[in-house]
């Protein structure tokens, strides 16, 4: 965390992606998950189902926050706080899941 | 101060340090402590998954078409839900409010969703105490309820104020924090879609 | 308590609250030098509380075979002592530090968020006695502080005893986390101009790390208490091991939030140290920005080491080995901080006031704890050590003799701030050296008794083990703790009642809370100083900061007092209490919760 | 106060303290401190033990070199009537480097012996070890013997130079076996199989304790260990295996047999070819341990009465149910207790 922050522009009024953005981020969201549930039912595709899946809601997951959550445009800061203890809590449950012989 | 006051948002709050608004940053400071509190609810079902000695298992269970529209309706919620803050932002509170409405609507759909499931999944003969699998996965999705549920009733409740016009452009940021509790609230179901449902 | 608003000297008009006195303000008050107050006392009260019950373990172990207390309330005493000492008494005496100084020191005239600041008070207040009630409604819990799984469920502890305990720690945990949020807002968005991240006092450094530990560990402790709740009031099956559960779950939920916790402990005493020893040495401290960069490394590398609490339980060589390795690595920035406060003593004018005794006393104590503590991160050897009363020392060396003495020096060191009076210096040293030596006389034997074999948590032992004369030396060590205890009591109260005058920077501080008058006014600065420097009241600009400081420049608008808080919190420890008393306590402090928490949202403020 | 009485004090102590734990060590006999940990009978403590010396050799370097400074600085920096004010140094790059490489060296000579001994010390068994299985009970321990069908209670009996495998469980919560003077500690946790193995080097019995909190009597659970020669092993195991000694049917300890069935000991407790419960320790040969109760009281008639009349008296919170025997069952069932040797 440093002091950027002074004598710099805040940054809270960027200019929000309109409407139209938003509807298309949905439309991709909802292609995601069709995705997904498509992958879900397919044998053929079983074999890589784990990391596809991980991969297709970790694209969803970012989606929300960039867009959504407008982290994407807001100020650094706010993702500090936030993609922090995200990385905290994933490294938390892989250690658990580690440390109990899941994988 | 006069670095950080031309860029002060809000004319009532105090010019701040980083020029950020406060509350907003006390917000997504609470979203990141609540990454700890979800990620060891879903670290514990992880976990424990496939140790349970008896059944009913989540492949028995699970009807995957119902919660892959349940999660399509929380998608969908957040979308209402980012429109409503843009109207807001915008100044059109009788937009605003309607889209609070559907994004509150939407919510209630997916608790009523959740209340049905829990509600089969009990019929099916999983209850909190059956094993692992019910205590961990009632647990788990049973918070996540929870907080869609306090978001529902507050979107209501901003709904009510947005109607008697008490959500002026200068106000947005109620908005706006509430938003990302709820984004916040669907991000995790992503998370919980993924990782309990499609993965078994 | 009320006398600390006494000598007011802030000109008429300048604020629109004033300092008002009486019971009714103390309950609405949302100043954060008088939550730190309130904070400071309740805490000290608790920390004698703790204190007794660690006397009475020390009676009742003076010899083998000893029938002072039973055996169940020896379990009750040890478990209620380390509850009360971690989470009633230097938790938030910590807090007490942060709420009073956090603000003066980097130029605020209140924490960013007054009412929470208040909430967060009362739900601790409600807490503490919640779970101290146990002692008189069927009796305390009696699992250890650890409350390790699955000693803890219904099967095997019957009675509200782990009830108790469990949700008293959940009602403590929001106390926590509504501080931290407060203070993480607060340092990054309250600072005066022109004070970088890199020009605040390392004590506001410490805090900033603590808080963030405590958001992010809190959090996990819930949810293993949710769980441990779930299990014991409804029967599902997290800690069930015929359930098929592993109760080592319980043991990572608890030291994942657990050790981050050590360093909530350790954190702010070490940046207490890191104010007074500069100011007593006459010198700026030595490396600042490593002293700011170890203290964010050891919180960092807290959450990397948990299982080191648990080498006992056979999680595999490639664990064990992990553990120990991040937990050795915590030693070089805790080593770093050593050497750069030694450093800044060193070439300096050492000024040896009980402040400072404390202070070089905290360093010295805690290599010893860090020392031992060096000894059991090697897994082989901690297989010797752990559960025995070596590593009784070892925590009681780094919390005693580390967080308390840290403590201690930060109450003589600000309490002229904290209070407009001078605390005596010849009733001080006193209490210092009989601290040193009765904690010495105390814990030191602990080492020894522990290495020869003596388990901890046992409430009696054989006459043959040779514990004996060792455990009779820790016992009579504590009546020298206590001794110590009375001359600081009786020094708070000779300063109140005859202590000298502060004035506004009694030690030649150079952080900006001596630039006002002591006590501050409600509103702190009457005009906001601008930094520019990481000394400011020793740079060339000091005396001009200390001129304006007490200015007043047009209106003040400070905010008003409110009792929602106190209201919210209190209905919200009923709501939660209700697990234990049942539905006619619970649904009546819902209703009073939401009374409290609608009134607060939409009382006008700021 | 003068300065020079008031400099002395920290020296004064910091001696003491020094010659307090000099003595401590030097007196560390086994018959005076017989659970210590710093007089290793087997290979394990002994891997310990180097790796202690080692530790405490840094330890106490860094002890005396690091208060040393300190108290140097304080003393010769402490402020006198005409010092000058200080210069203000901020910091110092070299130093700063300095004092951070020079622990993280002595954390390396310190990391690698420590890997090193834990994949020594946690690596599988040797083959053709004796297998015992130790069984935590609230509050007391339980040995089985597979390969010997043998199950006892409180006292475990091993061969000298003999590496001995135990596997560690529990029957209800955590307990953690604690044997200092074999090695360090390995709890027993519900779920789970530990593993602790070791070959003990000298002859003699020594003490031993559960060490993880596990309810009000953990204070209680403790145990012995015979480290035996082989042939005394031998002896032990052989006896152990004989079927329980039959008394007299008119005797004392006869009645006692009648009495055991009766009130209701043979629910919890096995006696080979007369009673299966398990709840409670195996009696079988109970007459010919040297301890009862967790191994808190010897086996004496008197202690063994006394526990019979009133279990809790004796150990608190023990699972044992009190009868209310009356003096004349109690002195029959104690006679029949002792017999079964």
């Amino acid at each position: 965390m440093t002091d950027h922050e002074h004598g710099e522009h805040a940054t809270s009024e960027h200019a929000h992606p309109g409407a139209k953005a938003y509807v298309g981020i949905a439309v991709i969201l909802t292609v995601i998950t069709a995705f997904e549930v498509a992958i879900f039912y397919i044998p053929q595709m079983h074999p890589v189902l784990v990391p596809s899946l991980l991969t297709l809601s970790a694209l969803k997951f970012t989606l929300v926050v960039m867009f959504y959550m407008h982290l994407k445009f807001d100020h650094r800061l706010f993702s500090w706080l936030f993609v922090m203890p995200m990385i905290l809590a994933a490294a938390v449950i892989l250690a658990l899941m580690k440390l109990f012989g899941v994988f | 101060m006069a670095v950080a006051a031309h860029a002060v948002p809000h004319a009532a709050h105090p010019p701040t340090s980083t020029g950020l608004n406060s509350r907003k940053m006390l917000f997504w400071a609470f979203l990141g402590s609540e990454c700890m509190f979800f990620g060891s609810l879903i670290a514990t079902y992880l976990v424990y998954r496939g140790r349970d000695q008896v059944g009913p298992h989540p492949h028995e269970i699970f009807s995957i078409p119902f919660t892959s529209f349940s999660a399509f309706v929380l998608l969908m919620s957040s979308l209402t839900m980012v429109l409503a803050l843009a109207a807001i932002q915008r100044g059109d509170q009788k937009k605003g409010s309607l889209w609070l409405a559907a994004t509150a609507l939407l919510g209630m759909t997916f608790v009523g969703g959740q209340c049905y499931e829990f509600t089969e999944f009990f019929y099916k003969g999983l209850h909190l105490q059956t094993n692992l699998f019910g205590s961990t996965f009632f647990v788990l999705t049973g918070f996540h309820g929870t907080h869609v549920t306090v978001g529902v009733i507050w979107l209501w409740t901003l709904f009510t104020l947005a109607v008697r016009g008490k959500i002026p452009k200068e106000k947005a940021l109620d908005v706006e924090i509430a938003g990302l509790y709820w984004h916040f609230v669907d991000i995790v179901w992503i998370a919980i879609f993924t990782l309990v449902y499609l993965i078994q | 308590m009320t006398t600390t608003t006494a000598p007011v000297a802030a000109p008429a008009a300048t604020h629109e609250a004033g300092s008002p006195s009486g019971l009714w303000s103390w309950l609405t008050t949302v100043d954060h030098k008088r939550i730190g107050v309130l904070y400071g006392v309740t805490a000290f009260i608790f920390f004698l509380i703790g204190g007794i019950e660690a006397t009475l373990m020390r009676i009742q172990l003076a010899k083998p075979e000893n029938t002072f207390v039973s055996p169940d309330v020896f379990n009750q005493l040890f478990t209620m002592h380390g509850t009360t000492m971690i989470f009633l008494a230097i938790m938030p005496l910590s807090a007490s530090f942060f709420n009073f100084l956090v603000p003066l020191m980097i130029g605020a005239r209140d924490v960013a968020f007054p009412r929470l600041n208040a909430f967060s008070y009362w739900v601790y207040l409600f807490g503490a006695l919640f779970i101290n009630a146990s002692f008189f409604l069927g009796g305390a819990p009696n699992t250890g502080w650890f409350g390790y799984s699955n000693l803890t469920s219904s099967q095997f502890s019957p009675g509200h005893g782990v009830d108790f305990w469990a949700v008293g720690l959940q009602i403590l945990g929001i106390a926590s986390l509504a501080a931290g949020f407060n203070f993480i807002i607060t340092i990054v968005n309250m600072r005066a101009p022109g004070m970088k991240l890199m020009r605040m006092p390392v004590f506001v450094w410490m805090t900033l790390v603590t808080s963030f530990l405590i958001i992010l560990a809190f959090p996990v402790i819930t949810v293993a208490l949710v769980f441990l709740l779930f299990d014991r009031l409804t029967g599902t099956n997290f800690f069930q091991p015929a359930m098929g559960a592993d109760p080592v779950l319980w043991q990572h939920l608890f030291w994942l939030f657990g050790h981050p916790e050590v360093y909530i402990l350790i954190l702010p005493a070490m940046g207490i140290v890191s104010e007074v020893l500069p100011t007593f040495s006459r010198k700026p401290l030595f490396g600042y920005p490593v002293v700011v960069y170890s203290g964010i490394f050891i919180g960092f590398m807290g959450w990397g080491v948990w299982s080191h609490h648990m080498f006992a339980v056979g999680l595999g060589p490639i664990a064990d080995s992990f553990f120990a390795l991040s937990t050795m690595l915590i030693a070089i920035p805790t080593g770093v901080k050593i050497f750069n406060w030694i450093a800044t003593m060193w070439g300096g004018r050492v000024e040896l006031k009980t402040a400072m005794l404390f202070a070089v006393g905290f360093i010295s104590m805690f290599i010893m704890g860090g020392l031992s503590g060096f000894m059991h991160a090697s897994p082989p050897a901690d297989l010797q050590q752990t559960d025995t009363y070596f590593v009784v020392a070892h925590i009681h060396y780094v919390l005693f003799g580390g967080s308390m003495m840290g403590i201690f020096a930060g109450l003589y060191y600000w309490f002229p701030k904290m209070t407009g009076r001078m605390l005596d210096e010849r009733l001080g040293k006193a209490h210092f050296w009989l601290t040193l030596i009765g904690m010495n006389v105390t814990f030191f034997p602990m080492h020894f008794v522990g290495l020869l074999g003596m388990p901890r948590r046992v409430y009696t032992y054989a006459p043959n083990m040779g514990f004996d004369a060792m455990n009779m030396m820790s016992t009579i060590g504590v009546f020298g703790i206590i001794l110590a205890l009375l001359f600081f009591i009786a020094n708070v109260l000779k300063s109140r009642a005859s202590g000298k005058p502060a004035g506004n920077d009694p030690w030649g501080g150079s952080t900006l809370e001596w630039a006002i008058s002591s006590p501050p006014p409600p509103h702190n600065f009457g005009t906001i100083p601008t930094v520019h420097s990481l000394d400011p009241l020793w740079a060339k600009d000091g005396a001009e900061i200390t001129r304006t400081a007490g200015q007043v420049r047009g209106p003040i608008h400070m905010p008003p007092g409110s009792i929602w808080p106190l209201v919210a919190a209190l209905g919200m420890t009923m709501l939660m209490s209700g697990m234990v008393f049942g539905w006619y306590v619970g649904i009546p402090g819902l209703v009073i919760m939401l009374t409290g928490l609608y009134s607060w949202s939409f009382e006008p403020c700021d | 106060m003068t300065p020079s009485r008031r400099r002395s004090k920290p020296l004064r102590l910091a001696a003491g303290l020094l010659v307090l734990g000099a003595l401590a060590l030097a007196g560390c006999a086994l018959k005076d401190y017989p659970q210590s940990t710093l007089t290793p009978h087997s290979d394990l403590a002994w891997a310990i033990q180097h790796l202690l010396e080692q530790l405490t050799f840094w330890v106490v370097l860094i002890f005396v070199l690091v208060e040393g400074m300190l108290i140097v600085t304080v003393m010769r920096f402490r402020s006198r009537p005409g010092s000058p004010e200080p210069k203000h140094v901020h910091g110092n790059t070299a130093l700063e480097v300095a004092w951070t490489i020079a622990p993280a060296l002595i954390l390396t000579f310190v990391a690698v012996p420590t890997v090193l001994t834990i994949f020594k010390t946690q690596a599988k068994a040797p083959a053709g070890s004796l297998e015992v299985k130790v069984v935590g009970h609230q509050w007391w321990w339980e040995f089985q013997y597979p390969g010997q069908k043998i199950v006892t209670g409180s006292e475990l009996h091993v061969p000298v130079g003999r590496t001995v495998a135990l596997s560690l469980e529990t029957a209800d919560v955590i307990h953690s076996f604690w044997l200092p003077i074999v090695g360090g500690k390995r709890d027993v946790v519900p779920s789970r199989t530990n593993h602790i193995w070791f070959t003990a080097d000298s002859v003699g019995v020594f003490p031993g304790t559960c060490a993880e909190f596990c309810g009000i009597s953990h204070a209680n659970m403790h145990m012995k260990l015979f480290v035996d020669t082989q042939k005394d092993f031998d002896a032990w195991v052989a006896a152990q295996q004989q079927p329980p000694i039959e008394p007299d049917s008119t005797s004392l300890a006869g009645k006692g047999k009648a009495m055991f069935l009766e009130v209701g000991c043979a629910a919890c407790h096995t006696i080979s070819g007369l009673s299966p419960g398990i709840i409670g320790p195996n009696l079988t040969h109970v007459g010919s341990r040297t301890s009862i109760a967790g191994s808190t009281y010897p086996n004496h008639p008197e202690y063994v009465s006394q526990w019979l009349a009133n279990p809790q008296a004796r150990k608190p919170g023990a699972l044992m149910t009190n009868l209310g025997l009356k003096p004349d069952q109690i002195a029959a069932l104690t006679a029949y207790v002792e017999s079964l040797k």
